[in-house]
């Protein structure tokens, strides 16, 4: 696999990169390349994953009361607490990933109306995603838990519950930023599938894209536990 | 190209294990462990996380190359978060101080905080 | 060696079928052939570098006399911050990978390109806009934070440039990202048949290491900057002491990268001196192995040492110990190399050209850089020499006496090859020993004024430390006479230097079977590797230019 | 202090056994630069390419050379790591029992010590010889770091927190005070000195009176609880004119970093104050004459102008009586200039 022999002769496809020898080459270094750049995201997140460790370590009370604060709202009815919204939004992510992966293997098999229709049903589903996220932000906002002059919150450790919703909002909207960015992927992707640029032999940049949606899919999963259930056990 | 093509149904299977376990990690949310909860929490999460790499991602089934990459950055991200936690958890209580701490003169010129 | 095809003047990268000025800017701004790529950056970087340097300059000229007098002290602050952030950033993070790495790396492992062609264009211009915005702070107030950006001074304390230059170091970071990425898809994935790990030139393994730095470092910084500057635009963020927050974790995830970006700007330097000592030494290098994995070593360790910059901040004793013992272990790998190229040198047919005096500077320089670096390894020892001049002298060791020596010697001993010319072989020599006079005279007093207490980052110092000031004055301005010379003889060789033959100096290397300078698609046909990395026979004198060939 | 050295002084216990490590580190660095550059020189001269000497079948590697030197070099960096280990843990350890506990403040540009028994110092620090002085520093802004050359100690003052270093002065003498971690414009000018002195001395200096002003004027108590008399920096002779002196306590005491065009509106500008109406946080608007300069500068907390946040620091037993009028006399003389002098 590391490198290939000239012997064979590799009929020129029209997808083959002049600087490549075949496209098992091309393929292998794209996804080498994709899974580069994950390391870097895994590294961006990283290290906001870090600074919720250290001040979880060294407020820890404040942490649950401030989660517990974020999750269940005292006045707010079930369907509007955020324990709910974000287990619908973990569902909904994970649909995505679903349907994401399916439309890979559609493109695999060659099924090119199941990939345009896989990849639209996962458009909707981010779509969903960050809609819930506006709708659970408004709600924050509503709730004065937006950190700055007015951000309310009663118990004594006030400063440091700011440190809570200030990790919150920089995860989650990072988070969010990405959610974009894939949706733009995935807008990409269904034009290019409508126009059939994508057969079994060459279907890398929907592969790609799903290496993407799946990877964002990853960071919500670990960002849902450690901020929205960690103060539901009192 | 002979890319390995995953049948359908192992999709539909991970998929649902990856709603049972978030089930479980909601479920599991409101019981009181103790120290446990956030151990548990976590383990759950990379199950999820493990899931969704080796099998929507084709971990599993592409180069070595691409599995050594994808451990090198987690192994990475444990090489940030130990050595931080490392130096917070050695402070041994002189951080965060306690508000009154030091003299009066000098806490009562603090009180601005 | 393969057979050499004659070359035919317009069979280079340079001439293209398409004439007139439009096209021919075009064929430049647009392309993806690497080497073009690498003659751009080659264009940014020194224009970077003597922007550097200029400031450089400024800093020496005020420290000439004790009180702040030239220029006051918030002059002088943004002066010498701009000089650390534009040297580290714009210059020796992006410099060796950039230039040389993207001109040579694909020669040397037989490719006709790297993995990403177009990533590889785009990592120009985003290096380009990051260097619009650090030139706008510059010209529209400057920054007064230091490079390092600690908080709570430049988060709510400064009233200078923090966010565009801020935004230039963030954008900066991806153009790295990109470079790195490429290098090790490339190495991975593109290498000529027979072109196995260990019969890489040790040119590549050590831009392996360096890629792996800027992809799994970098991101940190990007991280880091964002929190910054949220912090200073919404009033309220993570580090604030008054919400509880602590400015060491600041120091964490800022360290956490830039300790292993000092590694970026090292090892691409390392990477050059392998190259030039064997090649110059007629010999092939002793103990490829233990070169190869120690860079790959550094790479590794140089993430887990980043504490050794916080020992006198109130990092906990404990970790202080863990950083310290790691810091010594990372210094291992570093001797190792310099032991084995001077054991490379035994029973070698030695040439003073040009390129060997300048790797020979930087063995010299980098052993007392190396060495010096122990002293703040030592935890006890940080305590005094931590923030003063001792520091500055150090760093300054590695990277001026290391890195910097190590370019302008790869530059001298590629540039046949980039090209086509010959450079004045006399002003080489001249101009490595008047770099090398002038960095001694400039630095090493600044080692007797650390020890003093003398601190860093001071307008103005006590009058009993005025000696060693204008003795380190001294030396930088011909320090600076040193770096001008190249730029007037390198210059000139383009217009009257003679032809440069394929292989000017007998060197191994695929990138010395193909034509100087190589045509668009590197190799006629494409090359494959039968014998180990650097087969040099000490024996034959071998075709040489002391022959007098040209 | 003021001449020049080659080496720094040795002025505290923890000194000698700093200098001895540093003279070892120093030994081992030219252990390795000096045989290294001469075997390189060697090979350069013997191997030289017109030279025809033996380079028959050079070997390219052998692994007991490159183990040996490995296990070598990571032995003596061991070696050294135990050794400053234990020196750190000496240094950064909590302090011992009975230490003198001086507190110390980092403002941005100025340090203010405060000892036990109330006296107050900017920029200067007064301890006694062959005792532990342990300083409790804190920092109201942003991070300075609190070092010592002599002492061969540095810690850094961080806002939100005690750091705490201690030290015992062997030598009577001054020594240099600087900030070593970056804190804005006036970061070099941030220094002071130490003045070790004998204990009896110490302890006379910290009854000692406010020395100018005659013994006849006793200090006015002003609700301080332990109010020893106590005078500040040594206050400077009559200058040409008290305005002259006033702009001079200015400068050194700080004021001028609030005050000052640097202040960036931490501080009310006292340009054109004297004899203007002044308009008070609790409502009240008064005219700002002698006596009201006066209480602000020594209980600052009393009368807060609208607007500004309380931060200033008491000066009540920093400046005695002579030097608070040349304060006033400075202050009066900015109602004509227009803003105050940089």
């Amino acid at each position: 696999m590391a490198q290939h022999n000239p012997a064979v002769p590799t009929q020129h496809s029209p997808h083959l990169a002049h600087h490549f020898d075949t496209l098992e080459q091309q393929y292998d270094a794209a996804n080498a390349g994709m899974w580069l750049f994950l390391a870097t995201e895994i590294m961006l997140f990283g290290a906001l994953f870090v600074a919720y460790a250290v001040y979880r370590f060294v407020y820890p009370e404040t942490f649950f009361e401030a989660s517990r604060h974020l999750a269940i709202p005292a006045e707010s009815p079930w369907y509007l607490r955020s324990v709910f919204l974000g287990t619908i939004n973990t569902t909904v992510l994970l649909v995505s990933s679903l349907t994401m992966a399916l439309a890979v293997h559609a493109a695999q098999t060659g099924k090119r109306n199941r990939l345009v229709w896989l990849l639209l049903a996962t458009m909707v589903l981010g779509t969903v995603f960050l809609g819930i996220k506006g709708l659970e932000y408004f709600l924050k906002y509503e709730e004065h838990l937006i950190p700055g002059p007015n951000f309310i919150f009663e118990q004594a450790n006030r400063n440091q519950a700011q440190l809570f919703f200030l990790l919150y909002f920089i995860g989650t909207g990072l988070h969010a930023v990405h959610m974009v960015i894939g949706l733009g992927l995935l807008a990409y992707l269904v034009f290019q599938s409508r126009k059939g640029r994508f057969t079994p032999e060459w279907f890398t940049p929907v592969e790609m894209g799903g290496l993407y949606w799946h990877f964002v899919d990853v960071v919500w999963v670990f960002l849902f536990p450690l901020f929205y259930l960690i103060g539901l056990h009192e | 190209m002979e890319h390995h093509i995953i049948p359908l149904r192992t999709y539909f299977t991970i998929f649902g294990a990856l709603l049972l376990l978030l089930g479980l990690t909601v479920g599991v949310a409101f019981l009181d462990l103790g120290p446990f909860s956030v151990v548990v929490a976590l383990s759950i999460a990379f199950a999820k996380a493990i899931l969704i790499v080796l099998f929507f991602m084709h971990v599993r089934y592409s180069s070595r190359l691409v599995q050594i990459f994808a451990a090198t950055a987690l192994l990475w991200f444990f090489f940030m978060i130990s050595l931080t936690i490392a130096d917070y958890m050695a402070r041994s209580g002189d951080w965060p101080p306690s508000p009154d701490s030091g003299p009066l003169s000098l806490a009562e010129e603090r009180r601005l905080w | 060696m393969s057979s050499i095809s004659t070359p035919r003047p317009q069979d280079n990268f340079y001439h293209d079928e398409k004439y007139g000025f439009r096209p021919w800017l075009k064929s430049w701004l647009l392309t993806t052939d690497h080497k073009r790529i690498g003659i751009l950056y080659m264009f940014a970087i020194n224009f970077f570098f003597a922007i550097g340097g200029l400031l450089a300059t400024g800093i020496r000229a005020e420290l000439v006399t004790p009180a702040a007098d030239m220029v006051n002290s918030e002059v002088y602050n943004r002066i010498f911050t701009s000089h650390g952030i534009i040297m580290i950033f714009f210059f020796l993070i992006p410099s060796i990978p950039a230039t040389l790495g993207n001109f040579l790396i694909p020669l040397m492992i037989g490719a006709k390109d790297l993995a990403f062609p177009k990533l590889n264009l785009l990592s120009w211009y985003i290096f380009m806009l990051a260097g619009f915005f650090a030139l706008y702070t510059l010209f529209t107030g400057g920054i007064d934070t230091g490079w390092t950006f600690y908080t709570p001074y430049s988060t709510t304390y400064a009233n200078t440039g923090v966010i565009p230059m801020g935004i230039a170091i963030f954008i900066a970071g991806f153009s790295s990202i990109l470079t790195g990425l490429n290098f090790i898809v490339t190495i991975h994935k593109m290498r000529a048949p027979g072109m196995t790990w260990f019969r890489m030139p040790l040119f590549v393994w050590s831009h392996y290491a360096t890629s792996l730095i800027q992809v799994l470092g970098t991101p940190v910084l990007a991280m880091t900057v964002i929190l910054l500057a949220l912090e200073r635009i919404f009033r309220i963020g993570i580090f604030d002491p008054q919400l509880g927050g602590d400015p060491v974790l600041f120091q964490h995830l800022f360290w956490f990268y830039s300790h292993p970006a000092v590694y970026i700007m090292l090892l691409p330097g390392m990477a050059i001196i392998s190259e030039l000592i064997t090649c110059f030494s007629r010999k092939r290098i002793f103990g490829y192995k233990f070169v190869a994995f120690s860079s790959l070593a550094i790479a590794i360790f140089g993430f887990l040492v980043w504490g050794h910059h916080m020992f006198t901040s109130s990092q906990s004793v404990f970790a202080g110990m863990v950083f310290s013992l790691i810091s010594f272990v990372v210094a291992v790998p570093s001797a190792i190399k310099v032991f084995n190229w001077t054991a490379t040198m035994y029973k070698g047919r030695i040439y003073y050209e040009a390129p060997m005096l300048y790797a020979l500077g930087f063995l010299g320089l980098f052993i007392i850089g190396g060495l010096t670096g122990l002293f703040l390894a030592a935890t006890a020892m940080d305590v005094h020499l931590h923030d003063t001049y001792f520091v500055v002298a150090h760093f300054h060791y590695i990277m001026v006496g290391g890195t910097l020596m190590a370019y302008i010697g790869g530059l001298h001993f590629w540039w046949p090859k980039i090209t086509g010319r010959m450079y004045s072989e006399i002003w080489g020599r001249i101009s490595a020993l008047v770099v090398f006079a002038g960095f001694n005279l400039a630095f090493f007093p600044q080692f007797i004024l650390g020890q003093l207490g003398m601190p860093r980052r001071y307008s103005s110092y006590p009058e009993e430390f005025q000696i060693y000031h204008v003795l380190s004055s001294a030396g930088s301005s011909i320090l600076a006479i040193g770096y001008a010379l190249p730029v007037v003889y390198l210059l000139l060789s383009l217009k009257f230097g003679p032809k440069a033959p394929s292989n000017p100096w007998g060197a191994t290397g695929l990138e010395w079977t193909t034509t100087s300078p190589p045509p668009t698609h590197n190799f006629d046909k494409t090359p494959v590797v039968t014998e180990e990395a650097y087969s040099y026979n000490p024996q034959d004198p071998g075709i040489f230019r002391a022959q007098g060939k040209w | 202090m003021g001449e020049f050295q080659f080496y720094p002084e040795q002025a505290s216990t923890i000194a000698g056994p700093i200098d001895a490590l540093y003279w070892t580190l120093t030994g081992l660095t030219l252990l390795f630069s000096i045989p290294i550059p001469f075997v390189i020189l060697y090979f350069m001269v013997k191997y030289h390419h017109s030279r025809t000497v033996d380079r028959g079948n050079p070997s390219h590697t052998s692994m007991k050379l490159e183990l040996g030197w490995t296990f070598g070099l990571l032995g003596i960096a061991l070696g050294i790591f135990f050794w400053s280990s234990y020196l750190y843990f000496d240094i950064y350890r909590p302090a011992p029992a009975n230490t003198l506990d001086i507190y110390v403040t980092g403002r941005q540009w100025m340090w203010h010590t405060q000892h036990p028994q109330g006296k107050r110092e900017n920029n200067e620090l007064h301890v006694p010889v062959n005792t532990r002085v342990r300083l409790i520093m804190t920092s109201q802004d942003v991070i300075h770091s609190f070092f010592i050359p002599a002492f061969r100690v540095k810690r850094d003052v961080l806002p939100g927190r005690y750091t705490t270093m201690w030290f015992e002065a062997t030598k009577t003498g001054e020594y240099r005070i600087f900030c070593t971690e970056y804190c804005g414009t006036e970061h070099a000018a941030m220094g002071g000195r130490v003045v070790v002195m004998e204990l009896a001395d110490y302890q006379r200096w910290l009854r000692e009176d406010l020395g100018v002003i005659p013994e006849s004027a006793a200090p006015d108590t002003s609700g301080r609880p332990s109010q020893p008399p106590s005078a500040g920096g040594e206050s400077s002779g009559q200058l040409s004119t008290m305005a002259a002196a006033g702009q001079q306590i200015f400068i050194a005491q700080g004021c001028i970093g609030c005050h000052g065009q640097q202040g960036r509106g931490r501080a009310p500008s006292l340009a054109g104050l004297y004899g203007a109406q002044v308009q008070l946080e609790n409502g009240q608007t008064l005219t700002a004459d002698e006596n009201y300069i006066r209480e602000s500068i020594l209980n600052p907390r009393a009368q807060i102008v609208a607007g500004y946040p309380p931060i200033m620091p008491p000066y009540d037993g920093i400046l005695n009586d002579q030097q608070i009028n040349e304060l006033i006399e400075y202050i009066r003389s900015l109602t004509s200039e227009e803003g105050t002098t940089r």
